[in-house]
């Protein structure tokens, strides 16, 4: 019997954050909406920390129910929370970072007009992505998730006087809603196969079937992607996440790369059951994550939005998580998450202090040289960037190449994913070493003029700006964030730099502690078609234990070099381009035109989808159905009936000749009709009835 | 005792109004005050039925059954179960809201307006506690006269038209569904529900099965259009666009509805069935019709109708899949409509009495001037398309994994109506609300909400949110009513009572 | 003899009425009804209702026929103008008369039997055997008649009272 | 004098025609009439009391057996006399003192009321007729009564010729029967043709007789396809006569149908159900589709009273005490609400008809809410809305033809009540739509007294009739229990028994 | 000896006359005297009647000869009111030709 965690308090005190600032924030000076905010923030992280020390003596997986929700017959969905080491590892991710952000903002958003709005926004997300993360059942789960994508959507839509910010918000949910679709398909399909939602119920009535394979369960699992795909931001529903860069930087920090993002990695981790049992499914994620982490990469190579770099770079990064589980290396995928919240948070933090420090500055093209302006961001970004492109020993280093290594020894087709990974790596550290340097190095190439030319940052939102303790931005152009902003900075630098030691190989003498803390939670590592059937034979799926590492020591060995190899290559191709000859890219860019306007415009996606599905969509809506159908047919039936009658109407009129002569022979037309009719009984030979 | 007569309390309390309004002095807001106590009271009554109700029994209750009229035997029987009990409930709710809406908006020939409301009322609560076939169709019929009168009286540009093709889209279908009461009662000589309930169930009327269809048809036909399911909704949007606010909240949805519970289901169970598929093709139509179309429009009030249009066919799908859940979803989905709609209803015409029009492309980064109106939009907006934790998202749920093992094809083409709903929701939200201040917006003074409209509108909010987290509180009386009516025979197949019997013959002893 | 005097006033009847139908004149209509109406009367003789005869002439042909004939000097109403203003009246009047008068003849025709034979003389109904029902069985009738009347003067001085 | 009680009513409106007439002429020339009215509005109390009194003599005859008062002649009495009180009310709010012939009008509407009251009493059709000539007659006279202009005399005109026309009709049917029966007594007439019917084929005398007498009937109760006069009678005659004449020569000469049908030849059924039966259909039919196009008021209402003597027909066909029940309620009721109607057209509307068409009608809820609010009650009762008598009225007469299998009939029926609703929809839509600028409406004076007496007694019918019409249910009831042999035909009871 | 018939058949053939000269008759004044040649022959046939059924019992019927003295009396009111509605509208409209009669229709 374990003890009562109070788990319903993690979601519900930010929650409450968001109550008092949404409520009443307007109204109250900025330090209390801090406060409260912050609070709201503090406390879950306060109570993960709590967790984490008891965590030993729970017995797992340790549910709370808190009672109904949902009831219809035999169908029964509760609140109902769930705690084990996944959700645990998703607490510390969600708690930690997001507390840091919250921190970060405070610095950030000091002079934004809607500071009280961002924070409840903020909590509000804080009290749907645990939701989502601590779901026993996949209702509840299903609540967070539409949740997180309100959060998002308010947030992207922060400065919504922007016509682009509110598109990019209504974009991100609709997009969504496309996901939520296939999640809701999902769901029923679960009720109708296992009356139920909740997670204990569904897995153990599956793991009791083991010749259940494939079937409805691809199905489900299919589903499940595209819900994934959806929140994920994977191909094909990747679109939303580039333009979601229109909300304030925090919010990219913590929803578009730490947090929400990888709820859709979260989810199939925690549906594994169902995905072990659709080899199919697990190919479709492994191959969807793959393609998506190329195809990112290569777009983010020519971007000059610093921040729309990073974008591209997060899809390209949930790609490798979804490689990950795609090939059944679940808990690499997660730790991949980790490290990845890690750096990706960092590198969205600095990315915001270096655009604060240029008072709204994104383009990439007019910065450099900052290096010994802003140091502290220099430094944290270089643990950032180092991190991300896997130079090792750093926190991306560890987690991208455990993913590798597990493509590289997949069953069917891992080789090839294991290629385009690796190549997709040299990519990574190739455009964040770009940016590393076009940010930080060089000559700044557009002085104070440039800042006319900023395309729609933060500043712009500033109608009426308040001075406060921050300097007024234009006053002096360059200048070091404060320290409110910076301390986050440093925190998760740090983290960046050792957060991979969680899982530090065998291979390279670690223990891989981390693995092997969420086995329990996500068993079954591998589980190739022959052990499947073998599986389905013996009919024990899970007794198969995971290859031992000890054969594959070298062969990780040889691969972590070769990615080590690609990720420095990366970075000379990029010293190259954009420190020793800052020209060549230009010429580059105009021998190859046709490749570099094909990438440069993100292969006109948008633009695709705008044609193919969008227009249809809308020209079928006004003429098809709003012209054709309802005004011509349903309309015009209407009065085509009442227009019937009317003439009818004026044939009987017609009679009405005003002509006494005419009635009376009409009178004694009738009248012989009638004495007719009753003296043949002509009428007897038909029914009345 | 009150329990004995709450019924008749809650349905002529609002007539009695009526007729003091009528001899009321016309001046200051005489009226309007007296109109809105008078609602008031009607929900204060109202709520005595959920606190008195009995969970356990799935029967009529808070029963009045007495003779009006010997002969031809109509009785005055009233009652309310699970289904109804809800749908009295939302309509006394909805009762001082519309009071509170038409404050302002209803300027001149007030007394008209407020007597025509609460016989609206009547006529709506009538309908829904009614247990005697006659008495049932008075109230049905009854509740066009104020609606159409309304219409006329206070359409802005095409009043009477609206108001003339809403009276005969349901009243000539109603005709067909008279004679079908009609020649129930020649088979079965009695107009109480219950009896002919049970006398149907036993097969004691001797109905041959092309009767039944035949009649069941004519029910169906007229519920069909008073919905409106898909094909028969031509009045639905002129009426909205024409009617006063407070009645275009209610003149769609929970009537017709109630009315295909309680008869279609109640009486016809196979009939029903055999009709099915068809009614299920055309509730998913009507879904993805309603939203696509909604899609295209750039005057709030059409938008509204076709959503209403969309959401509605929500509940016609649920209805027809006879899965206890889809039923439940239903009916929740049916009160649903009733209050999310009128909640956006109540919105759009607060937008209109500030900037006086209905074409969003006017407006524009409102939400800067009006913070709260925004808030309660986005918050209305939010229960309509479906995010959990609304009550509308309850509904959807319920209405299509109720349905999907059923017709997995249809409600999965279904369930794409929810990514459409949240796109054309949103796309009103951003073009009202959103982006640049318009030059209308800037050319006109914009109170945020004031006190009035707070109280008309916090209600809602705070229902749609309880709605959609306690569900099992309203579920808990949905479900008995629903369960037998899942089922291919209504359970209620008793063997003729000696009453019924005798009923039969005095109505066969001419 | 009774066959010979039916014929001939028969044939009367008939000339009289065809004569009003043809004339264009209404004078010469009026004086072609009181023809009929005349030759009615010695019809209704030869059936033994004296009273009637003679009630024909007086009322008939003396009373309402001065009084058409007033009307026409009054309005010195000229030859009718034949108007088309209804060509309704031919295309379904005529039919329709020739319809009745077919059917009603061949049904009296065809059971000739039934209605017998009227041998002169019998059954002469006097004024005494008329005035014995009249005044008895049918008082209320003959009383309620005098309302029609009243309501006939009424009627005339309201409508045809002098413009002032 | 016992048998003088039985006609009470009659010769109590003879003594107020009379004392009317009589006053007239002695009042000062110039001097207002009006005081004339109020004394035959009290002739009239005085008859409609006398007639509710006559229910509790013992039924039976009186005169040698010509009249025979029983609970069917007392209900259509207390009708007439209640129609003929609203309309002298309806009079006296319409005419000015200056109207001309006044004193006569009074008297003409009372000496009328005893034909029509005389048509629902009668038993012997010599009496039959001359009521009918009586109540036809000074009909005739008051459609003309607004002599100096074009159209009332046109009205008049039209309706004397053919009506005319329509009696020697129907005065042939009775000369036929009379020669097939050889008697004119209703009582006769059954018996004889009872035994005619068991004896064997049917003689052709009654059944043209019979088809005579129903177009005579059918012309003065304006069913299709003898209707045509009704229109333009009703658009040219004064609305106060048309209040009269719309409700009650139409009910009188209903109660004679019914006598004669259910009374004196239920056995000839076979025969003249099929007749009513088409007649039924056809007056349902063009009566509501004629009124469609329609833009003048009146003739707007002249053809739904086509419709509606179509309703009650279909009543006729029931073949059941029901079936008499529920033509009778449904006379009355749609008199209260026809009478009503025309009240107020004729206060809006004026003597002069100065208001005519629909469209003149636009905003008189901004002139007068009282009239108007009466005003849309009455027509949403003639739609038949529920909780009015109108609907109560459909009700009963289609439950009653659906208890007897008339299934299409019934259809046909309430589809055209569906679309009867259009035309007066658009009234009632006009009513209470804005006003176009100074739109003569909007000078409307608000009631008289007398309107508002019989607009309040008009309306207080209708609603009680809607939703408390027990007692004139089982008036209706008794009534038709005086045939309560009809149904015992043999055409009858396989269809009854079938429909159970 | 003549067969009632006859009578009955006369009677026939001037109603026909009787509705032929109603529709075709422009003058009202002669339209209104079509009139009372129905009525004759509806007398006719009620003389012809009662003379049938004083046959048929055997002793004297006069229902069907009182029948006739009240249509005159009848028709002699109805051409008081009538000829009074005929100088109305004769006044009114200035001519008395059915034709013309028409202001009223549709």
């Amino acid at each position: 019997m374990s003890p009562d965690l109070h788990l319903w308090l993690l979601p519900i005190v930010p929650f409450a954050g968001f109550l008092v600032n949404g409520l009443v924030g307007r109204k109250l000076p900025k330090a209390f909406v801090t406060t409260v905010a912050l609070v709201a923030s503090l406390i879950p992280a306060i109570q993960v920390a709590g967790i984490v020390t008891k965590f030993g003596s729970l017995t797992l997986p340790h549910v709370e129910n808190l009672g109904t929700w949902i009831t219809a017959g035999a169908f029964h969905a509760g609140f109902a929370f769930q705690l084990d080491q996944l959700t645990l590892v998703m607490l510390c991710v969600v708690t930690g970072v997001g507390f840091l952000i919250h921190v970060y903002s405070v610095g950030y958003m000091v002079e934004e007009e809607g500071y009280w709005r961002f924070f409840a926004y903020m909590n509000l997300f804080l009290f749907f992505m645990l939701t989502l993360v601590l779901a026993e059942n996949f209702l509840l789960m299903f609540v967070g998730w539409e949740g997180v994508g309100l959060a998002s959507y308010l947030l992207i839509g922060f400065y919504f006087t922007r016509e682009s910010a509110a598109n990019a918000g209504k974009k991100a949910f609709i997009v969504n809603r496309i996901g939520d679709f296939g999640f809701l398909i999902a769901m029923f399909l679960l009720i109708a196969h296992f009356g139920s939602l909740s997670f204990s119920s569904v897995f153990s009535q599956i793991t009791a079937r083991p010749d259940w394979q494939g079937g409805f369960l691809t199905a489900i699992a299919l589903f499940l992607v595209l819900g994934a795909t959806g929140k994920s931001a994977q191909i094909p529903l990747y679109v939303w996440l580039p333009d979601a860069m229109e909300g304030p930087t925090p919010v990219s920090a913590l929803i578009h790369a730490a947090t929400m993002v990888t709820a859709g990695v979260y989810m199939v981790a925690r549906t594994h059951v169902i995905f072990d049992r659709s080899p199919l499914a697990l190919t479709v994620v492994a191959t969807i994550g793959v393609a998506t982490a190329f195809f990112a990469a290569t777009i983010g190579i020519l971007q000059t939005d610093i921040k729309r770099v990073l974008a591209y770079s997060t899809v390209s990064q949930l790609g490798y998580m979804f490689l990950g589980c795609g090939v059944a290396a679940y808990s690499a995928g997660i730790f991949h998450l980790v490290t990845h919240a890690f750096f990706k948070a960092l590198l969205f933090l600095a990315a915001g202090s270096v655009i604060h420090a240029l008072s709204g500055e994104q383009d990439m093209r007019v910065m450099g040289g900052l290096r010994t302006k802003i140091p502290v961001t220099f430094w944290t970004m270089t643990a950032a960037v180092f991190a991300i492109s896997g130079v090792p020993p750093l926190a991306g280093f560890v987690s991208k190449d455990e993913i590798l290594y597990q493509a590289f020894i997949a069953p069917n087709g891992g080789k090839i994913f294991w290629a385009v990974g690796l190549l997709t790596a040299g990519l990574t550290s190739f455009y964040m070493f770009r940016l590393w340097y076009m940010t930080f190095f060089g000559e700044r190439r557009a002085p104070e003029a440039a800042q006319e030319d900023n395309h729609g940052a933060p500043v712009h939102a500033r109608s009426d700006t308040k001075l406060t303790l921050e300097a007024e931005p234009h006053a002096h152009p360059v200048h070091e964030s404060p320290w409110v902003m910076l301390g986050p900075l440093v925190i998760l630098a740090i983290l960046s730099v050792i957060g991979g030691f969680m899982g530090w190989p065998e291979a390279l003498g670690g223990s891989n502690w981390f693995t092997h803390f969420l086995e329990p939670a996500v068993q079954t590592a591998h589980l190739s078609y022959e052990q499947t059937s073998v599986a389905i034979a013996t009919g024990a799926a899970h007794a198969v234990p995971a290859p031992t590492p000890a054969g594959n020591h070298h062969l990780e060995l040889m691969l972590a070099l070769t990615s080590t190899l690609v990720a420095f290559l990366g970075w000379l191709f990029a010293h190259i381009l954009y420190y020793a000859k800052p020209a060549l890219p230009a010429r580059l860019a105009t021998q190859l035109h046709g490749l570099y306007s094909l990438v440069r415009n993100k292969y006109w996606v948008d633009e695709i989808y705008g044609a193919l599905i969008v227009a249809p969509v809308l020209f079928i809506a006004r003429w098809l159905l709003g012209v054709l159908i309802d005004r011509a047919v349903i309309d015009g039936g209407t009065l085509t009936a009442g227009y019937t009658a009317q003439g009818f109407g004026a044939l009987v009129a017609r009679i009405q000749s005003g002509n006494i002569r005419s009635y009376a022979g009409w009178l004694a037309l009738f009248a012989a009709v009638l004495l007719a009719v009753s003296y043949f009984g002509l009428t007897a030979h038909f029914s009345l009835r | 005792m009150l329990t004995d007569h709450i019924l008749t309390l809650i349905t002529f309390v609002p007539t009695a109004g009526a007729i003091v309004v009528v001899l009321l002095p016309r001046k200051g807001r005489i009226v309007q005050a007296f109109t809105l106590l008078v609602t008031l009271v009607t929900f204060a009554l109202s709520l005595h039925l959920p606190t008195h109700f009995d969970y356990a029994n799935h029967g009529f209750q808070f029963e009045e059954n007495v003779p009006w009229i010997n002969s031809p035997a109509i009785r005055y029987h009233l009652g309310v179960d699970g289904l109804s009990l809800w749908l009295v409930l939302l309509t006394t709710f909805l009762g001082p809201v519309g009071a509170l809406i038409s404050w302002r908006a209803i300027q001149n020939r007030t007394k008209e307006f407020y007597f025509f409301f609460l016989i609206q009322q009547t006529a709506m609560i009538g309908v829904f506690v009614a247990l005697d076939l006659f008495l049932y169709y008075g109230f049905w019929e009854l509740s066009l006269v104020p609606m159409a009168i309304l219409i006329a009286l206070f359409g802005p540009n095409r009043g009477r038209q609206a108001a003339i093709k809403f009276f005969l889209y349901t009243f000539i279908p109603s005709a067909l569904f008279l004679v079908a009461i009609l020649y129930l009662y020649a088979k079965a000589g009695t107009f109480d529900f219950v009896q002919i309930q049970n006398r149907l169930a036993s097969g004691s009327l001797g109905l041959t099965p092309q009767a039944l269809s035949w009649l069941s048809l004519a029910f169906l036909v007229a519920f069909a259009v008073k919905v409106p399911v898909f094909p028969l909704h031509g009045w639905l949007v002129d009426v909205i666009q024409e009617a006063p606010t407070a009645m275009a909240m209610v003149v769609a949805g929970k009537l017709g509805l109630y009315s295909i519970f309680r008869f279609n289901l109640g009486l016809f169970p196979a009939q029903a069935r055999a009709i099915a598929p068809l009614m299920i093709v055309l509730a998913v139509v009507g879904i993805l019709y309603g939203a696509l179309v909604a899609l295209a429009q750039t005057d709030m009030k059409r938008l509204v109708a076709y959503s209403i249009l969309g959401n509605l066919s929500f509940c016609t799908l649920g209805i027809f899949c006879f899965a206890v859940a889809g039923l439940n979803g239903a009916v929740y989905q049916t009160l649903n409509e009733g209050l999310t709609g009128s909640a956006l209803l109540v919105l759009i015409s607060m937008l209109f009495e500030r900037f006086g029009t209905y074409d969003m492309s006017l407006y524009g980064g409102l939400a800067s001037r009006v913070p709260w109106l925004a808030t309660l939009f986005v918050v209305t907006t939010l229960a309509l398309v479906g995010l959990p934790l609304f009550n509308g998202f309850v509904g959807e749920f319920l209405v299509l994994s109720g349905s999907f093992a059923g017709h997995p094809y249809w409600v999965g083409a279904a369930t794409l109506g929810t990514i459409l709903s949240a796109t054309y929701m949103l796309s009103m939200v951003q073009r009202i609300f959103y982006r640049k201040e318009s030059s209308l917006v800037l050319s006109r003074p914009a109170p945020d909400l004031g006190f009035r409209e707070h109280l008309t509108l916090w209600p809602m909010a705070i229902l749609m949110l309880a709605m959609g987290v306690l569900s099992p509180y309203w579920i808990r009386a949905i479900e008995p009513a629903m369960t037998p009516l899942s089922g291919a025979t209504p359970a209620v197949a008793a063997p003729v009572t000696p009453t019924t019997a005798a009923a039969r013959l005095s109505g066969g002893a001419q | 003899m009774h066959l010979a005097l039916f014929i001939v006033f028969a044939v009367l009847c008939v000339a009289g009425a065809l004569n009003l139908l043809l004339q264009r004149h209404p004078i010469n209509s009026a004086l072609s009804l009181i023809v009929v109406m005349s030759s009615l009367a010695v019809l209704y003789l030869l059936l033994g209702a004296e009273f009637l005869a003679a009630a024909q002439v007086i009322v008939y042909s003396g009373a309402i026929m001065v009084l058409f004939t007033f009307v026409i000097m009054l309005l010195n109403a000229g030859k009718e103008e034949r108007t088309h203003g209804s060509k309704l009246a031919y295309i379904a009047g005529f039919p329709g008369a020739a319809a009745l008068l077919g059917l009603l003849s061949y049904i009296f025709l065809s059971r000739r039997g039934e209605f017998g034979q009227a041998r002169l003389g019998e059954y002469l109904a006097t004024t005494s055997d008329l005035s014995r029902v009249l005044f008895r069985d049918l008082l209320l009738p003959f009383e309620v008649t005098s309302v029609l009347i009243l309501i006939a003067i009424l009627g005339a001085v309201a409508l045809a009272r002098k413009e002032h | 004098m016992n048998d003088a009680l039985r006609i009470l009513p009659e010769i109590i409106f003879t003594l107020g025609g009379i004392l009317v007439m009589l006053a007239d002429a002695m009042m000062a020339k110039g001097s207002s009439r009006k005081p004339l009215g109020w004394l035959a509005v009290l002739a009239a109390l005085a008859a409609l009391g006398a007639s509710f009194w006559q229910a509790q003599l013992p039924p039976g005859t009186a005169y040698y057996g010509v009249v025979r008062t029983d609970a069917f002649s007392v209900f259509f009495h207390v009708l007439i006399a209640g129609i003929v009180l609203a309309t002298l009310l309806i009079v006296l709010d319409a005419v000015t003192p200056e109207t001309e012939g006044l004193g006569e009008l009074f008297a003409l509407i009372q000496f009328g009321a005893i034909g029509m009251m005389l048509m629902s009493s009668a038993v012997e059709l010599l009496l039959v007729f001359i009521a009918l000539e009586i109540s036809s007659i000074s009909t005739y006279i008051m459609a003309g009564y607004r002599r100096k202009t074009a159209k009332s005399p046109e009205s008049a005109l039209k309706y004397f010729l053919l009506g005319s026309f329509a009696t020697s009709f129907f005065l042939y049917g009775i000369a036929l029967v009379f020669g097939a029966t050889g008697t004119t007594r209703i009582d006769d007439i059954a018996a004889a043709v009872g035994k005619a019917v068991t004896g064997g084929p049917v003689s052709p005398l009654l059944t043209v007789g019979l088809a005579m007498i129903i177009l005579g009937l059918g012309f003065k109760v304006s069913a299709a396809p003898f209707h045509v006069w009704t229109p333009d009678v009703y658009e040219g005659a004064p609305s106060p006569v048309v209040a009269l004449m719309s409700t009650g020569p139409k009910a009188a000469a209903f109660a004679i149908l019914l006598r004669i049908a259910y009374g004196a030849l239920p056995a000839l059924q076979d025969h003249w159900l099929p007749i009513l039966w088409w007649l039924a259909v056809l007056s349902m039919t063009l009566g509501n589709l004629g009124a469609l196009r329609q833009r003048n008021v009146k003739r707007m209402l002249a053809y739904s009273s086509i419709a509606h003597a179509g309703y009650i027909l279909v009543a006729f066909t029931a073949l059941s005490p029901d079936g008499i029940a529920a033509a009778s309620f449904y006379a009355v009721s749609y008199a209260a609400m026809n009478v009503g109607v025309f009240a107020i057209i004729s206060h809006t509307g004026g003597y002069d008809d100065h208001l005519t068409l629909i469209d003149d009608y636009r905003g008189l809820a901004y002139a007068s809410p009282i009239l108007a609010g009466a005003m849309a009650f009455f027509l949403i009762s003639l739609i038949g809305i529920p909780f009015t008598g109108g609907f109560f009225g459909k009700f009963y007469v289609f439950s009653a033809a659906l208890h007897s299998g008339m299934i299409w009939l019934t259809i046909i029926g309430l589809i055209n009540s569906g679309i009867a609703a259009y035309y007066y929809l658009r009234v009632v839509a006009a009513i209470y739509s804005e006003p176009a600028g100074s739109a003569p409406v909007l000078s409307v004076t608000g009631p008289s007294f007398p309107l508002l007496l019989a607009v309040f007694l008009t309306a207080g019918t209708t609603l009680i009739l809607g939703i408390a019409p027990g007692s004139v249910l089982s008036a209706a009831r008794a009534a038709a229990q005086t045939y309560v042999a009809a149904p015992s035909s043999p055409a009858a009871s396989p269809a009854t028994t079938a429909s159970r | 000896m003549v067969p009632i018939a006859y009578y009955l058949v006369l009677s026939a053939i001037l109603f026909s006359i009787g509705v032929a000269a109603f529709l075709i008759k422009r003058n009202i004044i002669s339209v209104f005297m079509s009139i009372e040649l129905m009525l004759n022959a509806v007398n006719l046939a009620f003389i012809a009647f009662s003379r049938q059924w004083s046959q048929i019992t055997g002793h004297l019927q006069v229902n069907g000869q009182i029948f006739v003295f009240f249509v005159m009396v009848v028709a002699a009111a109805e051409a008081a009111v009538g000829l009074a509605i005929i100088i109305a509208i004769f006044r009114a409209r200035n001519t008395l030709n059915v034709d013309q009669i028409d202001l009223m229709k549709l």
